[in-house]
Parts: structure tokens; C-alpha cells; sequence
């Protein structure tokens, strides 16, 4: 056994080379927030600057085929990337595209040479990014049960309906997006798989008002967005996979979803700023309650932390290693839902309402703290709810089903 | 043994909880939240207008000389909103701490117009390091021209905005900590509110306050403690009406989501989060009332009922906001819907005088653990 | 409000009376042991002699009429007679005789006259000590799943089967039970409800080897046995209710056993054995571990323990009010499960190792402590395991179905 | 990073399992737990046999060197069982404490009968106030003829049935703690089962045992605690092996037992018990084993890494027992089924070496926090 994530020599010239090209390129004074609803739209170009620079690199999207914008790296490299990266304080990519991230996977799989050829490049290329349209009032767990229609006209699809907790702040040039193209036929062979982009006419889009706006893991998000869709129509290349065949299409980025993307496995940046208000205060600096088991508290987000990154490991080495990869990615992503609240509660006992405060003067970390306490709650649901997470694990267990579930595909 | 509101209580009860959900609506509420001031000044005249400030004045003041459990019984209804903590820092916090620790003059000139609306009150004790033990109070009082200057920095004040009195925690000369009725109006202090993850939560800084040697309170820090004991269960009281809001918002969304076909409540882990919430609430409702009743009958152990339900209604009001949120996944989250008000309340609370840990300590305490 | 269980003067008279009489006829030295297994021959003897002297005055079975051998009392004064036995150690009935507190309930609703006439006086006298027979290896959560069968032969009924984790160590001289009467019939309608007298021919019993003997609440119960019909000839006069008619004489005693039975409103004695320790300890006498939120574990089991002793109060008060009881037994149920399970834990912590003998020398407080672990543990099933307590409370909640279920008759 | 076992890893624990499952079946430990002494000899005779006593000796012993790791392999195997502590007092906290303090001449004389299954060892440190600081040693090492008389009470000691040797701390002369490896069949030694909800756990009395000068072990008390550390996560080996049986016990029975006509893994709230082992039996496997890795490796943070792997290991194992007895009810407590068994050994193990608490405490220290 060996948990040290060595690299080679040649590894280390890598990285020697990205982290210097990471010196010149980083452009200065990005803006890193709390809250990342408070990213100005000058914060936000500068991570599409980096994004397209990376992008020109192949180290936007560093393991996809560099035939179509990719890098054409290992697992490896592709960390070695997102490490660096890291010690700028931002993730690959570095701003919100989660479209990218996930709806690639499924182009890779399902889509025509064509598709391939015409979608994924600018999106590597980081020309443009791109959302998931997939929550609906009434398709939240249920993800299966879309009521947004598309049906087909000539070479046209025209789409009607509307989808929740969209995207981030500042805009998206693409989206992709489950359709129903079947109303009342059977429930899972009734949708479709479209890529659209956002400024086809009838498509638009408002904020949407929450407790916190920033809820995914890596590359925070800002506000999310209620997205129309009102007579939009699509030429049917966009179509992927084929019509009623969107579950199987969405199966392969679903899977990433759930708790198989997050290859950060670097410590908690969280437990960090802690121990240092922590030690601050044993020596008078900041403001700790009167806590017996703080120690203890202490000990269990450590602990905490420690199993969130163990479970991540764990499942980066499956994964590059081709080893089978079933209940793994829910359970890490329940950990991660479930400690997030654990947390929570740990820092508001520790330092009580100082915990709970944005502002400038009082709030700790720059309001870092503050923003875990509605973060945690927010985190509750995006990507399935904790509840969702156990269906999917006891599936690939096969608790009462004898035989278990096999996982989704994904490459 | 009977376990049920008297007659009055429950006529009280029902009128409190007409009252509460035609003013402090959802759509209310989320413009107070939006910091709509007039309208915190509307709602707090029609409350005045009712006649619930005077609730724990005595007769003799003005007021209705109800009891801790009668109070109560306003304060849950007035938690099921939930509404601003204006009416029981001011109605019970305030009134109590009047009570035990003013002078003569000091009830006289302000409990009749607490009773009347006219007065409203905030509890400045907390600094810097916050917490309820005396030696956090840096605050000083220093005699001068035949009253003090105060000065320092109170952090955390709830329901400070409205506020024309501050009962203020300050170090006196000798050493000890005193209590003051200080004029909010006064040139030095300054309110700051704060903003985040609390409600009505606020910075205030006194800055060399000229206050008269009347504004000293006899009573002391002794006094507020014990108005704060006393106030802790009405606090209560008001966490359980907001779980049962909590609970009633969520059953019904249980009842009436539909997902794969079947109403959510269907699944057995989504019952469980709604199972947690009841026993949660209950648990709060039955630990709250009882040391109510044990303060109202001044029993020998009622401190002990009081830690109690202080570390149990906390706690229950905290995790029921969070389960609540586990059922409605992306609902609860939405401003409009109206549950993270109670989320955020639930936060305020957890700690605002004493946090279940707090409360646990002081517990043990008193079973001489 | 009034949370005190007040005596009227004539109540106090009444309470005066029983002590004295008590003082009197209590047998001296009954033994106590921690393990209710370990109650001896002469022991037992003891308790079912201070039964049949309770029984002969109406104290037994106080709250039922005394025509039938019970004590035509109120629920305030059947209290004090709880109260002043509890001083003696004991609860009422003074030995395990779960089926005379459960099956006497269903043979008032259901039974005859001449049925209630010939059953219930030699029970609530004391002469007879009835055993409940319910559960079966088939038939556990699943109650209904009942695979012991009884067909009909002129005026008699011949039962085959097996049940299990029944009565106690010392005998029983009746039982009750659900048998199949219907095999193959409509789920819920082809039971039947019988009074079985333990000396008939066919029946046999064995003890059964667990974890623990004792579980039950209020009268320590002992080992429990798996009883054996093999033929077994009954009078038809022994079936109560009528044919296929057992699942809703059951529902009768169903509903006390989930909780509703327990008028144990002290406080816990547990907690005070706890408590001196802790306090001899902080004293230097005995053994307490380096823990340093001890006070903070102390506090969660005071505080566990007066919850649900307010539960049970206000079930007290709900059903001696005559208001509605719906899912208040189970929530008291599930509260005394769940908190046993963190008081062990508690206990485990604070004494460490102590906690887990019942060494004459070592063992804390005459193994009490000990038992507790392993109760704990066993007290999660009779009566409902965990999950059932909560699929009844969703049902009476109305979780999911919108209207609440009501609850089973009592009387 | 490579977080598969070697292959000749995975070779013992083939290897291992089939000898446990033969040897150590549950009939067998039924018969154990009735206190069959002859059983116990003749499966410990077999593992001697297979030569896994030697597995961390080192070679110019007689033993197989092999690194923790190496044997945690074998322990996950016992804890599948869950076999008796023997083999964990002798093969590994016995042969790392001589290793860590023994003298050369100590080493010599007992490593290789360890290996050749020839002695037996147990750990007889903690006493009446139990714990790990030392501090609590009060059993007195007095100097005598060239020599020590040991006088005291050792309490809790595991696996001490068939020890020929005792590990044993005293207080010296100077006040210090010693550590002895003493002969158990010396006169003034007594051992004594105790009774209850704990598996092979005694008590010892120490007689003003006269032992030679020889028998005090160099590297002192330091030395165990050094030895302790190491042998944690090796320990946690035998716990997460013990996770492992449960789960597969408790998923087989969700999957076989039929109740309301479906098995009753069909139903969200015993599905939830069976995820709720498999999450701690993973967070356990995984602390462990890089706690492990980290002690093979004389990582600097190894310490920090054994206290969250104990700590997590013995709350796993607790804490799937009782979801185990959950999803299992009435069957979990016959004890012919076996789940009791491990809710015993989880019991015994959740204090030996330092609790949770203990070791959270340490991991704090660990941090600077």
C-alpha cells in the first residue's frame, strides 16, 4: 500500500512547468469571495481569462482527447493541474461549468463524430462554458419526471418549459438539458437529451432568491437561475443519442454527479482557518465560547475531514485503476453532505454568533465561516438529496435485492 | 396533575394565533427580513394596541400580571411566525428584569409604558468574547459628575433597532459588575446591526455615555441573571410554536410533493426527518411547560427544569430547521417560501442567552455533578 | 398547568393504607438481582405470594371491576399502589405477567360474559400468571405472518406450531396467543385469538439462550422460552372474539404494548445509581474514567431520562383525560429504546470497563450497570422493534396518507 | 498512491481466511465463550503451527520481519471470527513491546519461542482508576536481594487465561514506571476472570512477586507507549475485519429474511442500518490502513494518523453491532446466531488502548490544538 500521491520525475517537470506558466498567466487580483454571489463581473472575467488561457494549453479539460480540445494527459498530470491550481485557490475549471464537466462525459459517450467535433472543443478550449439544465418544480428527486416538452418540426425541435437551480451568476454560452419527447409515453424511455445554446430566441433567464448561492463543490457557483424556455427550437443536430433515449444519456453524467468527480484531495481549507482561530484564541486573539469538549470537537472535524479525503482517495484510485466503482461515489458524497452539517454545528458551538456574521469587522475569515453555516444546509440537495444518495447505495449494494446494481457507465 | 392551558390561556391562545398569522404573514416577515422598518413600526403598534406588552406587568403598572406560562403562551404563537424578538426582549426579558432588579422609580417610570407599547427595551450584556459568565463584561461605568460614563463595546445585542432603553452590563469602580437602564437616544451610543446568518442582530458601541446615577439599577447583575432564568422558558415557549410551524410546513409538504409517483411521505426516510421533527417539538413543548410551571409555583428545583428546557428547546429548534430542510430539499431553500426564516431564527436562538452546552453545564451544576 | 401527580387528602388516606399494609405483608428479603435471570425458585415464590395478596384485595389489577376480581379503583389510586410498591423495589404485578396486563385488555373488549367470568378473576387475583404467546420465527415484525396453526373438531380446536421469546423463567400457569386458523385465508383475517392453559397435553417450553433474559419493562421478566403445541387440544370456549377474528382482538393489547402501558412515572433509577457514583468518585472512591466532557454525558442522560418521563407522563395524562392517543405510545416507546442505547453509551464512556462486569468485587452497583449494557441492546425489539415504533407513529401521523390513522381501542 | 494489498498480501489473507473460517468458526467460539480451555489451547497449538505468531519478529529471531501492515492482514482475518486476543497480546503488542524495550538478552530468550508459538503474553498495566497515563500505575516494584518485589492489583487485563508471560508496569523506587516482563507462574501471581460483557478480561494480583533484575525492561514505560502506538492500527485491522463479518451477516439476513411478504432490505429504514455499517466499516478500513502505511513508513504525522484510525475503528465496530442487532432483532441476541459474539469483543475492544475519547484527546494534542 502506498497513499502518498507520488510523481515521477518526469511528473515533476510537469509540474515545475505548470506552475510557473500558473505564475504568468494567473491573472493578478482574482477575486476569491466568500460568498461567491459577491464574484463582480470583473472577478469573473479574469476566471474566463485563465479558463481560455488554460484552454489553449489542453489544461482546461486535461484528460479529454486533445483532438477535441482536450489535453490528451493522465489522471496525473490532470492532478498535477488541478494541485497547482489549487495553490491559487481555485479549481479546474476555475469558474462554475458544470455543464462542461459532466454533460462532456455523456457527449463522449453518446454523441456522433459530428457532435463530438462541433460541441466539445469550445467548451475545452474554455471559449465556452456551459450549464446543466436539469432540476424542475416538479422533477427534483424524481429527476425522470420532466415536464419541459420539446417536439420535432422538420429538422427542428421546439422547446417549452422551464428548469430550476440553474447555473451560477454571470451567464452561460451553452446549456444542455433533459427534454420530455414523449408525454405520457413510458416513464425513462420518454426524454431527450439536448444541447442548447443560451442565446437561441425565447430563452430566459432570472435569479433565483436562496438562502446561499454557492453550493456545489469545486468552482463555487453564485446565484442560481431560473431558466424559459418558450417556443425555443433547436436544429435536431443537437440531439443526443438519439430521441427517448435521454435517461441512458443523462445515466453517464449522473454517475459523476454523484460523488465520483471531486478529485480535490487536497486537506480542508475549512479545518485549516479553524485551527488557526482556534490557536489564536487559546492565546487571546479571537473570540472562542466558554466550549468544555472543544478538543473533542475539534478531534471530530478533523476525523471528519480525514474520511471525506480518505473516501475521495479511495475512489480516485478505483477509478484510475479500473477497478469496479459501485456504491463508492454516493457514499462519499453523503459523507461529504452529512459532515458539512456536522461541522456547521461545531462552529457555531465553538464560536457561537461570531459564527453566524458576515461582517467586515466581527465575522470570522472574511465570512468563510458564515458562509459553511448556510453552505451545509444548501448542500443538503444539489446532486440528489441525502436520501437519494442512500437509494443509489443500497441499489449497488443490493440491500433486499440480493443482486446489486451495477453503476453507470462512464467512459 | 392537568397537563392543559386553563380556560384564559386557551382563549389567549386563540386570539394570539389570529392575530400572528394575519400580521406577521410569511409575505410580512420576508419584508422585515428585507429591512423594512416602517412596517416593524406598524406591527409593533398593533401588538402594543392588543395589549400584549403588559402581559408579565403587574396591575398595579398597567399591565395584565399574567404569568411566566401566560406569557408563554404568546410567545409560541408569536414563534409559529416567527416574529421579531422586539416583544420578548422588551414584554419579558425587559419587564422581568425590571421587576427583579429596578428601583422603585425606574418600574414606575417605564413599566406603564412598556405596557401601553410606548417603551421598548434591549438587553446590552454581551462583549467581545461572547458568553453569560460576569467576568466577560469590560464594559466600564465610571462615577462622574454624580452619575457614570459608560464606555465600551456590547457585540451580539438582539433587537436592538427599535430599542429607546438598553439594559447594560458595565464594570463599576469596585470592580463589580452593574446593571444600567441607559436612554438609547443618549449622545455616545451608536447601533451597528450586523449582517449574516442571525436575526436582528446588533453591534453597539458606547462611547463615553453620560448616564444619571438613576439609571443605576439596585438589583444588579444578580437580578438579570434571574430575570433571565425566568425568561428562559418563555424563550422556550417560543421555539416550540416554532417547531410546530416547522412541523406543520413540513407535513404538509410530505403530504401534497409528489415524486416517483407517491406523495414523498411515503418513503420511510422521508418519515423519519418529519418522526424527528414531532419528537423533537414535543420534547421541547413538555420540558418548556414544566418548568414554566415550576417557575410559576416557585418549586425549590426550577433552575434545574429550566437548563433543562433551555438545552432541549434549542437544540429542537435548531434540528428541526435542518430536518425540515432535508424534506424539502430545494423548496426549503427558496427566501419566498418562508422556511429559512425560521432556519435563521433557529440559528439566532441556539445560542442567545446560553447555548445548549451552556445550559448543560449549568445543569450539571445544579445536580451537583 | 399542573405537572404534579397530586393526592387528594382521601387519596393520602388510601396511600397511608397500602403503605402500612405493604410494610405488613411484603414478604422480607424478596430478592433484586440485577439480571432478572438470576431470580431464584424461592425468589419467585415470594413474588407471586405477595401477588396473590395483592390479588385477594383488589390490588393487582386495581383499575379493573371487581367483579371480575379487580380492584374497581381509579386511575390516581391503582397510581399509589405503583408508587408504594416501587419503594419496595417492585412494580405491579410484583413478577412478570405480561399477558394478565396485556391479554386482560383484550378479554374485556372481546370476551363474554361467561368468557371474562371463567379468565380474568384467576388473573387479577393472582392464582394464575399468564404468559403472552406472539411472536413466532416467521412472525416477528410481521406479526400478522402467523404460522402456528388450529383447525376445528367438534367443540374443540388442535393446535400445531412453535413460539418464541415467550414469558419468563419461572412457569406460567396460562397463555394467550394468535393462531392461523384460516391457512391460505386473506392476511389479517385468518388468526384467532385463544386462552391456552399451560398444563394441556402437547405443550412443552425450553429456555432460550440470549444475550439477556430480562427486557421488559416494569417487571423484570427473566429468561425467555420457546413453547412448543403439538397437538394441543382446546376447548372452543378458549377462543376469544370469534373465528378469524385474532387480528383485531390483538389490535386491543397491541396498542398497550406500543407503549402506552407504562405508568412508571419516577424518576430513574438508573440515573441516581449514576450519579452517586460519579459524585463517590469526584470523592476518590470509585472508578471513573479521564473524561473530560463528563458533565456535558451526565447532563444528555438527566436530561434523556426526563423527557421521557414527561412523555409518559403526558400518555398518562392524555388517556386518563380520555383525549386522543394517537402516536404518543410509540414516541414514548422509541424515546425509552434510543435513549437505553445512549445512556450505555455514556455509561461505557464514563466507567470504561467497569461498566462491563458484574464481578462481585469490581462490577459497579451489583452488575445493574452491566445489565444495561446488554438490556440496551435486547430492549430494541419486544414490543416493536425501532422501525415498527416508527411505522406507527408516520401511520397515526398521517405522514404521506394525509389523514392520520386512529389508534386501537383500549377499552 | 497504490491502495491494493501486495500480492504476497493478499496470498496470507487468502491464506488466513480459509484457516479462520475453518478453525475459528463460530461453533468454535460458541465453545470459547463457554469457557472450553482445551479448544483454546488446540487452536492456538494450529495458529502456531502456521507460523503467525513469528509474523512480526524479526528474522534473526526466527520470525517472518514483516511490517505491520503484513500482520494487519492476518488480525482483519481474527477479527472476522472474532477470535480470541491471544495472538494480538503475544504476536504483536508482546513482540513490539520487546522489540521497543526489551534487552537483548530479553529478546533473545523470548522472541523466538513468540514465533514458535512457545509463549504467550499478555499487557498487565491498567489498574483500579482505568486509563493509559501513567499516572495511574500504582502496583510498587521494590528492590530486593538483587532484585524487585512486585506488589499490586492489576485490573482489566485482556488474554491473560493462557499468558506465560506478563507484560507489567510498576512504580519504582524513584518514583518512575517500570516495565517488567514477568513469569506467570510465579508464586504470588493470581489471575482471575471477570465476569460479564466483556470477552477474556481479568484481573491480576501480584503477591509481592519476587522476580530477578533481568526481568526489567530497558526501554521502560516509553517503550510501551511506543509499542501501544504501533500495535493501535493493527488492532483496527482486526476491528475492520470484524465490520466486514457483520455487514455480511446483516446484509445476508436483509436479504433472506421475508417479512410482510419482501425481504426486509427492501425497506428504506433497514437499508439505512445496513449503509450505515458499510460507511464505518469503510472510514475504519481506510484510517487504519494509512495509519499503517504511515507506521511502515515513519511518516512524521504517523501518530496523528493511528489516534483518528483508533478512534474511528472502535466507534465503527461499536456502533455496527448495534445497527446489526437493528436490522437482526430478535435473532441478533440468540447467541447460537453469533452476532453476540462480536457486540461482546466490540464492547471489549471499545476501551482497550484508550477509548474514542482518549484518543481524540491525544489527536488534539497531536494537532498543537
Amino acid at each position: 500500500m502506498n497513499f502518498e500521491l507520488t510523481s515521477t520525475p518526469e511528473q515533476e517537470t510537469f509540474r515545475a512547468e505548470v506552475r510557473s506558466w500558473l505564475d504568468e498567466h494567473a491573472p493578478p487580483d482574482m477575486e476569491h469571495p466568500a460568498d461567491p454571489g459577491q464574484l463582480t463581473p470583473g472577478g469573473y472575467k479574469k476566471q474566463r481569462q485563465l479558463g481560455r488561457a488554460l484552454g489553449k494549453k489542453g489544461w482546461l479539460y486535461p484528460t479529454y482527447p486533445s483532438e477535441y480540445g482536450g489535453g490528451g494527459l493522465s489522471a496525473e498530470e490532470a492532478l498535477i493541474i488541478e494541485q497547482e491550481l489549487d495553490r491559487h485557490g481555485f479549481t479546474l475549471p476555475p469558474y462554475y461549468d458544470s455543464g462542461g464537466k459532466l454533460g462532456a462525459a455523456s457527449i463522449m459517450v453518446w454523441g456522433t463524430e459530428e457532435q463530438k467535433a462541433a460541441f466539445l472543443p469550445p467548451i475545452f478550449r474554455g471559449e465556452v462554458r456551459t450549464w446543466q439544465l436539469l432540476t424542475e418544480p416538479e422533477a427534483g428527486s424524481d429527476l425522470a419526471n420532466v415536464q419541459t416538452t420539446a417536439h420535432r418540426e422538420g429538422d427542428e425541435y421546439i422547446i417549452n418549459g422551464q428548469k430550476i437551480y440553474v447555473g451560477s451568476t454571470h451567464g452561460a454560452e451553452m446549456s444542455w438539458m433533459l427534454v420530455n419527447t414523449h408525454p405520457g409515453g413510458p416513464r425513462h424511455q420518454n426524454l431527450s437529451w439536448f444541447m442548447v445554446p443560451m442565446d437561441s430566441p425565447g430563452v430566459t433567464w432570472a435569479p433565483m432568491d436562496l438562502l446561499f448561492a454557492g453550493n456545489e463543490r469545486g468552482a463555487a457557483s453564485g446565484h442560481k437561475q431560473t431558466v424559459y424556455f418558450e417556443n425555443v427550437r433547436l436544429p435536431a443536430f443537437n440531439l443526443i443519442g438519439g430521441e427517448n433515449n435521454g435517461w441512458r444519456v443523462a445515466a453517464t453524467h449522473l454517475e459523476l454527479e454523484h460523488g465520483l468527480m471531486q478529485t480535490s484531495l487536497r486537506g480542508d481549507s475549512l479545518w485549516e482557518r479553524v485551527v488557526r482561530l482556534y490557536k489564536e484564541d487559546k492565546s487571546g486573539g479571537t473570540p472562542l465560547m466558554d466550549c468544555p469538549d472543544a478538543p473533542n470537537l475539534l478531534a471530530d472535524m478533523y476525523i471528519d475531514s480525514q474520511i471525506g479525503r480518505l473516501f475521495h482517495l479511495r475512489n480516485y484510485w478505483l477509478q484510475s485503476t479500473g477497478r469496479p466503482v459501485t456504491y463508492h461515489g454516493p457514499q462519499a458524497y453523503l459523507h461529504v453532505k452529512r459532515s458539512a452539517l456536522r461541522t456547521a454545528k461545531a462552529l457555531h458551538r465553538l464560536f457561537g454568533p461570531y459564527a453566524l456574521t458576515t461582517d467586515q469587522e466581527v465575522g470570522l475569515e472574511d465570512g468563510h465561516v458564515e458562509v459553511q453555516q448556510r453552505g451545509s444546509i444548501v448542500a443538503q440537495h444539489p446532486g440528489g438529496t441525502v436520501e437519494i444518495q442512500k437509494v443509489i447505495m443500497a441499489r449497488r449494494l443490493g440491500i433486499g435485492r440480493g443482486e446489486p446494481q451495477k453503476s453507470g457507465r462512464l467512459k | 396533575m392537568d397537563l392543559a392551558l386553563t380556560q384564559s390561556q386557551e382563549m389567549l391562545l386563540a386570539a394570539a394565533r389570529g392575530m400572528v398569522e394575519r400580521e406577521y404573514s410569511k409575505e410580512n416577515l420576508l419584508l422585515l427580513e428585507s429591512g423594512d422598518t416602517d412596517l416593524a413600526e406598524t406591527l409593533w403598534q398593533k401588538t402594543a394596541a392588543a395589549g400584549w406588552p403588559g402581559i408579565l406587568v403587574p396591575t398595579k403598572y398597567g399591565g395584565e400580571g399574567g404569568s411566566l406560562t401566560d406569557a408563554a403562551v404568546l410567545l409560541q404563537e408569536l414563534g409559529r411566525a416567527p416574529a421579531p424578538g422586539t416583544f420578548f426582549s422588551t414584554a419579558v426579558l425587559g419587564v422581568l428584569a425590571l421587576m427583579e432588579g429596578g428601583s422603585e422609580e425606574q418600574r414606575d417610570a417605564v413599566l406603564p409604558k412598556i405596557a401601553f407599547g410606548e417603551n421598548r427595551i434591549a438587553l446590552a450584556a454581551t462583549e467581545s468574547r461572547y458568553g453569560w459568565s460576569k467576568s466577560l463584561t469590560l464594559t466600564r461605568a465610571t462615577a462622574s459628575h454624580g452619575g457614570y460614563l459608560l464606555h465600551g463595546v456590547k457585540l451580539f445585542v438582539q433587537d436592538a433597532a427599535n430599542a429607546d432603553l438598553l439594559l447594560c452590563t458595565a464594570r463599576m469602580g469596585d470592580g463589580e459588575v452593574g446593571l444600567f437602564l441607559v436612554d438609547a437616544s443618549l449622545p455616545g451610543v451608536s447601533v451597528r446591526p450586523l449582517p449574516g446568518f442571525v436575526s436582528d442582530t446588533f453591534e453597539i458601541k458606547l462611547n463615553n455615555v453620560e448616564v444619571p446615577q438613576a439609571s443605576l439599577m439596585p438589583g444588579g447583575r444578580d437580578a438579570l441573571e434571574q430575570a433571565i432564568l425566568q425568561s428562559l422558558p418563555v424563550l422556550g415557549a417560543y421555539q416550540v410554536g416554532a417547531c410546530e410551524r416547522v412541523f406543520d410546513m413540513t407535513l404538509d409538504y410530505a403530504n401534497t410533493r409528489i415524486q416517483f409517483g407517491l406523495p414523498i411521505g411515503r418513503f420511510q426516510r422521508v418519515q423519519d426527518h418529519v418522526i424527528q421533527i414531532v419528537n423533537l417539538k414535543d420534547a421541547a413543548r413538555w420540558t418548556t411547560y414544566e418548568a414554566l410551571w415550576k417557575l410559576d409555583e416557585s418549586k425549590p428545583d426550577a433552575a434545574t427544569a429550566v437548563h433543562v428546557s433551555a438545552a432541549v428547546a434549542s437544540e429542537a429548534y435548531y434540528q428541526s430547521c435542518n430536518a425540515a430542510h432535508e424534506v424539502h430539499a430545494g423548496l426549503g431553500i427558496m427566501r419566498e417560501y418562508g422556511l429559512t426564516l425560521h432556519t435563521r431564527m433557529s440559528r439566532t436562538l441556539y445560542h442567545y442567552l446560553g447555548d445548549p452546552t451552556h445550559h448543560k453545564v449549568r445543569l450539571a451544576a445544579e445536580l451537583g455533578l
